[in-house]
């Protein structure tokens, strides 16, 4: 705690912040927006407990709203934290340790103060008695005390993340008074003490929750929460089935909804209503980092072994047709394992990067230094001969031949992999027509369905050919590409290193970018590394989206700006116009 | 008619009966037609060309491999006739004659402008699934394996079935205890789980997933029988078959079976349907035939999963209820057949 | 026979035992385990059991759930792998540091009491759990055998009079086209008939009832309840009667010409009174054999996509996921007194068999 | 009286034997009855009585049966050929009852003898529970099963005996006292003194209530004593009618002359006393338990055969008589070890008592039986030809099938039935013929023992005397041993050498035919004597020695 330490009203994990001490309100909220109405969402699955931090019970994660963090972060920049709950924070420059200023009129909804000791409890409580999942998330901190009635500090075992202070500021604030006569690790029905501008108004288990906005909620006007929640009442209403739950939309039965498959965005929504204009469909702009999702290559198979053959395998992906017939064109290219930002390598490596990469040449692809890196492309008429030729010649030049129609090695051993797919995914359609692709270079493919526990078993134990993954990316990636390419976690039961890539010189690479100082240098280092993995045709590479796709029933309005990440229902909100106009319209439609 | 001639006048007057039976006696033949044509679906519907003509040599594809390079083509696997360079290539020096569906069941129609499922046009009578695969093909294929799937697991878990319920009925005492409670251990294994383990190991086949089935299967009918002989046993003309010195087996299978065959009969079509809608289900949960393999239980799923495409539902329901009716009118003319007190208006 | 009887519910003991043994040993030899549950959860796999066939979740890109309680798209915290000591942790949480003999063991002496332990997932007492499923699962069970039993019944005995007639064919035609829906094709098609935007909104998508249901009058109680039912018990029956009424026909077929049945004609009895009376019983009894089967059935493990469907909470979805989910306590818990159940079920019906005709009985023979 | 209150007219009946061909059962047959006043339809057996009988109540399986046109039959002035269901279900069981020939088939095996009696009162007279229950037994009592119609009203059809089930018929008739009964060989199964019973109950309802009959009986006997008038029927056809006493008389044609003639004749010639015994049984017991209460607890016994001790030698017939239901029945199955009994059988010696299934089934060749039942007996689903020739497959008697097909056709000759009609199922056949079967069937396979449960109940006097001839010759010739079980006592008087009379499980006399026939020592048997040739007497000359 020596180290100098700056007081501020947020935190970034790089550089500086985008919104000033004296900001008003984010850019993407309208801060005069009106408030009222109700609108209905709808969620997918049952609920049965209230308590979302325990292993135990389908919690219903709305009710998380009802609770404030600490922090809370904006829309519209990576990874930036601005106090909610605290007032301020003060952290060193090494980032060994954060404290967080509560604000005095922290109030939780029975009036009593948000106090330090509540947030001690908060952790120590989620830490102990919480999902497993926390003890590893919140397993850089080392103490938490409390240094004064509205001042606590978390210290850091490790002050190489720069990430730690943020997740730390995700922290939500319980009461410890209130839970004093209740069993945190018991799932339950009873809706907590919240503090937050959502209370739980009236729900039914596995049906529905209806929220409702807290009139005197203590942070209205705070910049963070300006033109958000503007709807008076919030209900979710519970399916087990989404295709019902579609045609629950359809039918009215709720207002908002986002789709994630391309093909029943562009088939399923038809309906008279869709007809008539009372619900449309909207693709909102995201400019969310993607990380990489592909057909991963397990290499410590024998098959997988050689990058040429994982190259060639890449080739036989016909994407540009997959997205024409499958898709409906709704899906742009992976190419990076950042893809859509900043962070993904473009062109040839610059000046910084070169210098990263340079002392490594030895152990890199030599493309690196002289090519960009793009996936293998087709016109799209599903036939990709030319691609499979090149397939053709890079296998035959790792050493395998076409004999009888089947590829073999010199041995005589043929070309044989299955690809594990988890049941729960919908993989398939999308793996038979690469197998057929396959089949023509003599390979013999095939998919393996799973259950979930197998398929996790499965991939703990690297114990699979190829398989579906999303080697995922924030906009400031860290520890976790440690785990994801770290020749020493290729050996780690359960790491992430599914690829099994063992490489000196990207575990540097790694190890840079974590340690990167600034946002300019981890862009750079970033870049550096997503080069060498794309040469290292490690996966086939998939697809990423750049919208989000929201239908919803024609009575919001939203703020012109829209924020990178995309689509953000909080900041709606019922436009009094199109509300009446609607109800009109759907009572002549009877 | 020279069988008829050879059979003994009693079993003539069983096949008149079946045949007077309009119903059962064209649905039997509907149905060994069906499945005689499914059982040559290759020829019906292919993506391998029946017959090539090329540089003045005859090749039949559909049932020879010939790598692509026979054709001055790239690949020295097998040819793709679908794929434009090939057809294009072998139509200059000849010709090609396709099955009338140029599709197999898992060929996927790459060429079609339209976005799948597709719906039904002059190439895909029945339009396309959501793989782009003709959805006429995999009706052919689907029901050929749903039938020799159910056939087998029907006539092999009946006649299991059958034999041990006729035991158990027809001895009863520490017989029909200890096979009981056999069964009813037997009947508390964790199928779903066996399935798991099973596809651990191996990807699940059509001849795994019909033995672990038949494993299992047999017992619907166990209690049935068992119930029948359980009463049958006590009549007087099994008291007389005894009286004659009739061995038990032959009691069992001349004398009480022919008259507790009626709840056989009537669930033996059922048993065959739900042995497909079994396998199909698997399909549904996971568990089924491997990914791409054509069942009517995939189109099914795949007609819940794309409400906007009513075809794949429709197409797969009228397949199995047609094959249902055929059926259980099939059984009910084997039952008039057997009815001694049967006749017809 | 009560010797019969008593031996019968004797034997029950060690046939269970040996279900539970051979149950609790296949089970522990699959692949993957509840941790495997637990880490694919905090990964952000998707670990809904119902997914695959609902395709719930299953976008065109993977994973996009987060951890517990947890919003945001930050997916990648995911990544960053799991401390081998909250492995063992949960590993003495759920037992698992103990020899698997030892577990069985301890397993087997709680259920002996019919302590039937708690959820691994769902936190709750098993018997609770199950309590709150009943509803459901009764009702569908309930409704469904009513209604298939109800109208198979009299259609079969209908249709073995009038065998061969046109009436015959076309309710053949009906019952076996609706045996070869598909209860959750057919399920959904209702609710995009009934229920949703496309057609008519007559019906409730989900649930057992409505809403404010508790400030109902029982009168309006009732209603709604009914209101709640047609649909999913309307997808439920359609395949159902098929089998009941071809059976019926063909056993009614079989015994209406025997003599016993003129004797009944003789005395001038209704014909309802002859087919009812005196045929009924006779042609009947395989069906009351199938009975304690159904019966159990009809609790358990029909209804698993029909519940999906109309988002109802049964011990259908109870039972799969924790399959799915590896919830052993679940699992052996509901497996334990399901098959206690079904055991005793069989009893009772090998009993009605002697009360439904008294010449039967169990002695050995032959 | 003008109008008849029944009146047939040119009634044909034919049935459909599949492959288009079809059979005339019946053919125009005209007869009348006026009210209070008896018909007697004798005639041989299978030629179309029963039929005739059960078209007045349109009770046959149609459309397997059909009535070629030309045909009426007017019940009280109402046509009844093709008269609506609903119609002819207030006719049935109300106005006009039918007791029919096999009582043994004819009732509902899963109900109660309570149920079935009281069935017909509830629906037809509405009668509440506890009157119908009185009415019940009163009826169960008039038809002579009196001491134990209380205890026996839960029973079912298959705890009684053919006697019993045969009288509870009857009280199911009787039970709304019709206008017209039709009773189809009503007392086949039950002894003389209870015949004679039924006899005086029938004739005192039709004095007292003017009850119509038309009676079907091979019995000409009873005849006598109940009929006024009296039709011949031949091959379908009614060959000669008029008052009993005139046809009698002077029967004018050719088969009736034959039909009074016939007659079981003779005594047995003398026996080998010497002979060895084939069949031994030492104290032979047979208990039902008789269950109550839910658990279905054994609460006491039917002690149907109480200590049975008899030796039969190779070469005699031992004749069973007794009431009904005194355990004739269960003795013949207890011997041949179809009823599981306590108590020592030996079998040429053997010990059979103690014979597994399996070691007894060589011996099933040599020890035949007759059911009393013969319609139970036979498989439904097996043509009689495959029935008859079942044995000699089972024991590898004759080469091959045509072999084995001519043994069976000579068998059914033997039996005086046509071998063409082998080829049909045993329900096509009236009750005689199915006796004759049955008969077929066990002799077939050329056994030395024999147990013959009333074989000869349901065959006219002609076909009975054949019968007896052919089972004295067979046992002329292959030295055959018959335990006959008859209340038939001329029949059995012409067969038995030895006799043995049961009382409720229990043998009261036994001796040398001769002996018991002429001298009875008990009381029973002499009431048993008198009644059978008291009745006899009534019938006069027809009786002959
Ligand atoms: N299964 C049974 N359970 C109980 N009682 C029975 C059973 N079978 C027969 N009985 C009784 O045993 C007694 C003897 O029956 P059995 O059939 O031997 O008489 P029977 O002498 O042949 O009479 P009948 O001349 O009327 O045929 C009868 O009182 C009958 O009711
Ligand atoms: N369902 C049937 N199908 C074919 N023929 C039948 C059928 N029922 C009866 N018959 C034939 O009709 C004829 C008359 O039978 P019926 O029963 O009237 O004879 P019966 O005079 O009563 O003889 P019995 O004295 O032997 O009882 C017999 O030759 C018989 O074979
Ligand atoms: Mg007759
Ligand atoms: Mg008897």
């Amino acid at each position: 705690a020596t180290a100098q330490a700056t007081r501020a009203h947020g935190i970034a994990m790089h550089g500086d912040l985008k919104y000033g001490p004296e900001f008003r309100h984010f850019d993407y909220a309208n801060p005069d927006a009106p408030k009222g109405g109700e609108v209905r969402f709808h969620a997918v699955g049952t609920f049965d407990s209230f308590n979302g931090w325990i292993l135990g019970g389908v919690p219903a994660g709305v009710a998380s709203a009802t609770i404030d963090t600490l922090m809370t972060s904006s829309a519209d920049e990576p990874f930036s934290k601005y106090c909610l709950v605290c007032e301020s924070v003060e952290l060193p420059a090494d980032r060994g340790w954060i404290v967080f200023h509560l604000r005095p009129e922290a109030r939780f909804h029975d009036g009593s103060p948000i106090t330090a000791e509540d947030v001690a409890w908060t952790f120590e409580t989620i830490r102990t008695k919480g999902h497993p999942f926390f003890r590893s998330y919140y397993g850089g901190v080392r103490t938490v005390e409390v240094v004064g009635p509205r001042a606590v500090r978390f210290t850091f075992a490790d002050s190489t993340n720069r990430e730690l202070p943020l997740i730390v500021g995700e922290l939500p604030v319980f009461s410890k008074a209130w839970w004093a006569t209740r069993d945190f690790s018991r799932p339950s029905l009873e809706p907590q003490l919240g503090s937050g501008p959502l209370r739980v108004d009236a729900f039914e288990a596995g049906r529905f929750v209806t929220l409702r906005r807290v009139p005197d909620y203590w942070g209205r006007d705070l910049p963070v929460r300006r033109g958000h929640n503007n709807f008076d009442a919030m209900r979710y209403d519970w399916y087990r089935d989404p295709t019902v739950a579609l045609e629950a939309f359809k039918a009215g039965e709720y207002d908002i909804r986002q789709e994630n498959q391309a093909l029943a965005w562009a088939t399923r929504y038809e309906g008279p209503g869709l007809e008539r204009g009372l619900y449309r469909k909207e693709e909102i702009a995201e400019e969310r980092t993607n990380g990489m999702q592909g057909f991963v290559m397990n290499t410590r198979r024998e098959q997988f072994r050689d990058a040429r053959v994982r190259e060639a395998l890449a080739h036989a992906f016909d994407f540009e047709w997959s997205n024409r017939q499958l898709f409906f064109g709704a899906y742009a290219r992976t190419r990076s394992y950042f893809d859509n930002s900043e962070l993904s390598a473009r062109g040839l490596p610059d000046a910084g990067e070169l210098a990263l990469l340079e002392p490594l040449r030895a152990q890199l692809p030599p493309r690196v230094f002289t090519e960009e890196y793009q996936p293998p492309r087709t016109d799209g008429s599903g036939n990709l001969r030319d691609n499979l030729r090149v397939a053709t010649r890079l296998l035959r030049e790792a050493g395998w031949q076409v004999k009888d129609g089947v590829l073999v090695d010199p041995q005589g051993k043929p070309f044989r992999f299955d690809i594990l797919l988890n049941q729960g995914g919908l993989f398939e359609r999308i793996a038979l027509p690469y197998l057929e692709n396959l089949k023509r270079l003599g390979i013999q493919a095939q998919t393996r369905l799973v259950d979930t526990a197998q398929y996790q078993r499965r991939l703990e134990e690297f114990d699979f050919d190829m398989t579906v993954t999303v080697f995922g990316a924030s906009d400031s990636p860290g520890n976790e590409q440690r785990n994801y390419w770290n020749s020493a976690k290729a050996d780690v039961v359960g790491s992430g290193n599914l690829a099994g890539l063992r490489n000196e010189a990207i575990d540097r690479l790694v190890e840079a970018l974590i340690s990167a100082p600034d946002r300019a240098a981890l862009v750079t280092r970033t870049r550096a590394l997503d080069r060498a993995l794309q040469w290292s045709f490690l996966v086939v590479p998939h697809w990423h989206t750049r919208v989000d796709r929201v239908a919803y029933w024609d009575r919001f309005a939203r703020p012109a700006v829209t924020p990178r990440v995309g689509y953000l229902s909080s900041v709606w909100w019922v436009d009094p116009q199109r509300d009446a106009a609607l109800r009109d319209r759907r009572a002549q439609g009877r | 008619m020279s069988l008829a001639a050879r059979l003994s006048p009693l079993n003539r007057r069983r096949l008149e009966n079946f045949r007077r039976n309009r119903r059962g006696f064209w649905s039997l033949w509907i149905f060994l037609a069906l499945f005689a044509v499914s059982l040559v679906s290759e020829v019906i519907a292919n993506d391998r060309p029946l017959l090539v003509r090329y540089e003045g040599q005859l090749r039949v594809p559909f049932l020879v491999a010939y790598p692509e390079t026979a054709f001055g083509g790239d690949f020295e696997t097998e040819a793709d006739y679908r794929d434009p360079f090939v057809r294009n290539a072998i139509e200059e020096k000849g010709w090609i004659v396709w099955p009338p569906i140029p599709f197999g069941h898992a060929s996927v129609d790459k060429d079609l402008g339209v976005p799948f499922p597709a719906p039904p046009s002059r190439t895909h009578w029945l339009g396309t699934d959501d793989q782009g695969r003709d959805v006429v093909a995999r009706l052919l294929y689907g029901f050929r394996i749903s039938v020799l799937f159910g056939l087998t697991l029907t006539v092999v878990s009946s006649v299991v079935g059958v034999v041990v319920g006729a035991l158990q009925g027809y001895f009863g005492g520490w017989v029909d205890l200890s096979v009981q409670r056999f069964l009813e251990v037997w009947g508390g294994m964790p199928v779903l789980y066996l399935l798991i383990i099973l596809s651990a190991f191996i990807q699940p086949s059509f001849w795994w997933l019909l033995a672990l089935l038949l494993l299992f299967s047999w017992m619907a009918l166990v209690d049935v029988v068992r119930a029948e002989f359980l009463r049958a046993r006590n009549f007087d003309y099994v008291r007389a078959a005894r009286a004659l010195g009739a061995g038990d087996a032959s009691i069992m299978f001349r004398h009480v079976l022919p008259n507790a065959m009626v709840a056989t009969l009537s669930m033996m079509p059922f048993i065959l349907s739900g042995s497909m809608v079994q396998l199909s289900s698997l399909d549904f949960l996971g568990f089924g035939l491997p990914p791409g393999s054509p069942s009517l239980g995939e189109m099914i799923t795949q007609g819940k999963n794309n409400l906007q495409a009513p075809w794949l539902g429709i197409s797969a329901f009228v397949v199995i209820a047609a094959m249902l009716s055929l059926l259980v009118f099939v059984g009910e003319a084997v039952r008039d057949a057997f009815d001694p007190r049967k006749t017809f208006r | 026979m009560g010797a019969y009887i008593v031996r019968r519910l004797l034997l029950v003991v060690p046939t269970l035992f040996a279900i539970m043994v051979i149950n609790f040993a296949i089970v522990q030899a699959a692949p993957g385990g509840p941790i495997d549950v637990v880490v694919a959860q905090i990964k952000g796999l998707n670990t809904d059991a119902t997914a695959r066939f609902t395709g719930a979740g299953a976008g065109d890109i993977q994973g996009q759930g987060g951890a517990p309680g947890q919003g945001g798209d930050e997916r990648s915290r995911a990544g960053r792998g799991i401390d081998p000591e909250i492995i063992r942790d949960l590993e003495r949480q759920f037992g698992f540091d103990r020899p698997i003999v030892e577990r069985f063991a301890m397993m087997m002496a709680r259920y002996a009491t019919f302590d039937l332990g708690r959820s691994y997932f769902k936190g709750r007492d098993v018997v609770d759990l199950v309590v709150d499923k009943l509803p459901v699962s009764i009702s569908l069970g309930l409704w469904t055998t009513l209604i298939v039993y109800l109208i198979s019944i009299p259609l079969g005995v209908r249709k073995a009079i009038r065998d061969g007639s046109a009436f015959d064919v076309w309710t053949s035609g009906i019952v076996i086209a609706g045996n070869a829906i598909p209860g959750f094709l057919f399920g959904v098609m209702l609710i995009v008939l009934f229920a949703g935007g496309g057609f008519l909104k007559l019906f409730p998508l989900r649930g057992l009832v409505s809403e404010g249901f508790a400030s109902m009058t029982p009168l309006q109680q009732a209603a709604d309840y009914l209101w709640h039912m047609v649909l999913p018990v309307t997808a439920m029956v359609v395949g159902g009667f098929a089998g009941l009424t071809i059976l019926t026909k063909n056993s009614f077929l079989d015994e209406i010409g025997k003599q016993y049945v003129v004797t009944a004609r003789a005395k001038g009895l209704p014909e309802r009174r002859v087919l009812y009376g005196h045929v009924f019983r006779n042609a009947m009894l395989i069906v009351i054999a199938g009975f304690p089967a159904a019966f159990i059935g009809v609790f358990f493990t029909s209804s698993l996509l029909i519940e999906v469907i109309f988002s109802l909470d049964g011990l259908g979805q109870l039972g799969w996921e924790a399959a799915i989910n590896r919830d052993y306590p679940v699992m052996f818990a509901t497996l334990y007194v399901f098959t206690l159940m079904g055991l005793v079920m069989k009893i009772v019906g090998d009993l009605t068999y002697t009360l439904v005709d008294p010449r039967i009985d169990f002695a050995g023979r032959g | 009286m003008d109008r008849p209150l029944l009146e047939v007219r040119d009634l044909s009946v034919t049935f459909d034997l599949g492959g288009g061909r079809r059979a005339t059962a019946v053919d125009r047959v005209s007869f009348s009855l006026a009210r209070g006043e008896t018909l007697a339809l004798v005639g041989e057996s299978g030629s179309g009585k029963s039929v005739s009988a059960l078209s007045v109540l349109q009770l046959l399986p149609y459309p397997v049966a059909a009535h070629p046109p030309g045909g009426s039959i007017r019940f009280d002035g109402e046509e009844l050929l093709g008269a609506s269901e609903a119609r002819m279900r207030e006719v049935r069981g109300n106005r006009v009852a039918m007791v029919f020939q096999e009582p043994m088939t004819s009732l509902n095996p899963l109900h109660t003898i309570e149920r079935q009696v009281g069935e017909a009162l509830v629906i037809h007279k509405r009668l509440s529970p506890a009157a119908a229950r009185a009415r019940i037994v009163e009826l169960l009592g008039l038809v002579g099963m009196g001491a134990q119609a209380e205890r026996r009203l839960g029973a079912y059809p298959h705890q009684l005996s053919g006697g019993q089930r045969q009288r509870v018929m009857i009280a199911m008739a009787l039970a709304n006292e019709p206008d017209l009964l039709i009773a189809d060989e009503p007392t086949t199964a039950v002894d003389v003194t209870i015949q004679a019973q039924l006899l005086e109950l029938l004739s005192g309802l039709q004095k007292r209530l003017g009850m119509a009959m038309l009676f079907i009986t091979h019995d000409l006997g009873v005849v006598r004593r109940i009929a006024s008038r009296v039709a011949v029927m031949q091959s379908g056809r009614i060959v000669e009618s008029g008052p009993v006493a005139e046809v009698f008389a002077s029967p004018s044609h050719d088969y009736t002359r034959h039909l009074l003639s016939a007659e079981p004749k003779g005594r047995p010639a003398p026996r080998d006393p010497a002979a060895p015994v084939v069949l031994e049984a030492r104290d032979l017991r047979v208990w039902f338990p008789v269950r109550a209460g839910v658990l279905r607890r054994t609460v006491s016994h039917v002690k149907a055969v109480d200590g049975v001790d008899l030796s039969l030698r190779e070469g005699h017939t031992l004749g069973v008589v007794g009431e009904s239901g005194s355990g004739k029945t269960t003795l013949g199955m207890a011997l041949l070890r179809l009823e599981g009994s306590r108590g020592d059988i030996r079998f040429s010696g053997r010990d059979i008592q103690a014979l597994r299934g399996r070691a007894l089934r060589p011996l099933r060749r040599e020890m035949q039986v007759v059911f009393q039942d013969p319609f139970g007996s036979l498989s439904p689903r097996l043509s009689v030809g495959e029935i008859v020739a079942e044995g000699l497959r089972i024991h590898g008697m004759g080469a091959d099938a045509a072999a084995r097909d001519a043994m069976v056709v000579e068998a059914l000759r033997e039996v005086r039935l046509d071998p063409q009609t082998r080829h049909r199922y045993p329900h096509e056949f009236s009750g005689g013929q199915r006796q004759r079967i049955a008969i077929a069937r066990a002799l077939v396979l050329k056994p030395r023992l024999v147990v013959l449960d009333e074989p000869t109940s349901a065959l006219d006097m002609s076909v009975q005397a054949q019968i007896v001839d052919l089972l004295r010759e067979l046992q002329a010739r292959h030295r055959l041993s018959y335990v006959f079980i008859s209340h038939d006592l001329k029949v059995v008087r012409a067969l038995a050498d030895e006799v043995m009379v049961l009382e409720d499980g229990r043998v009261v006399e036994r001796g040398p035919a001769s002996a018991v026939f002429d001298a009875p020592r008990e009381p029973y048997t002499r009431a048993l004597m008198a009644a059978a040739f008291e009745l006899a007497a009534i019938g006069g000359g027809a009786v002959r020695e």
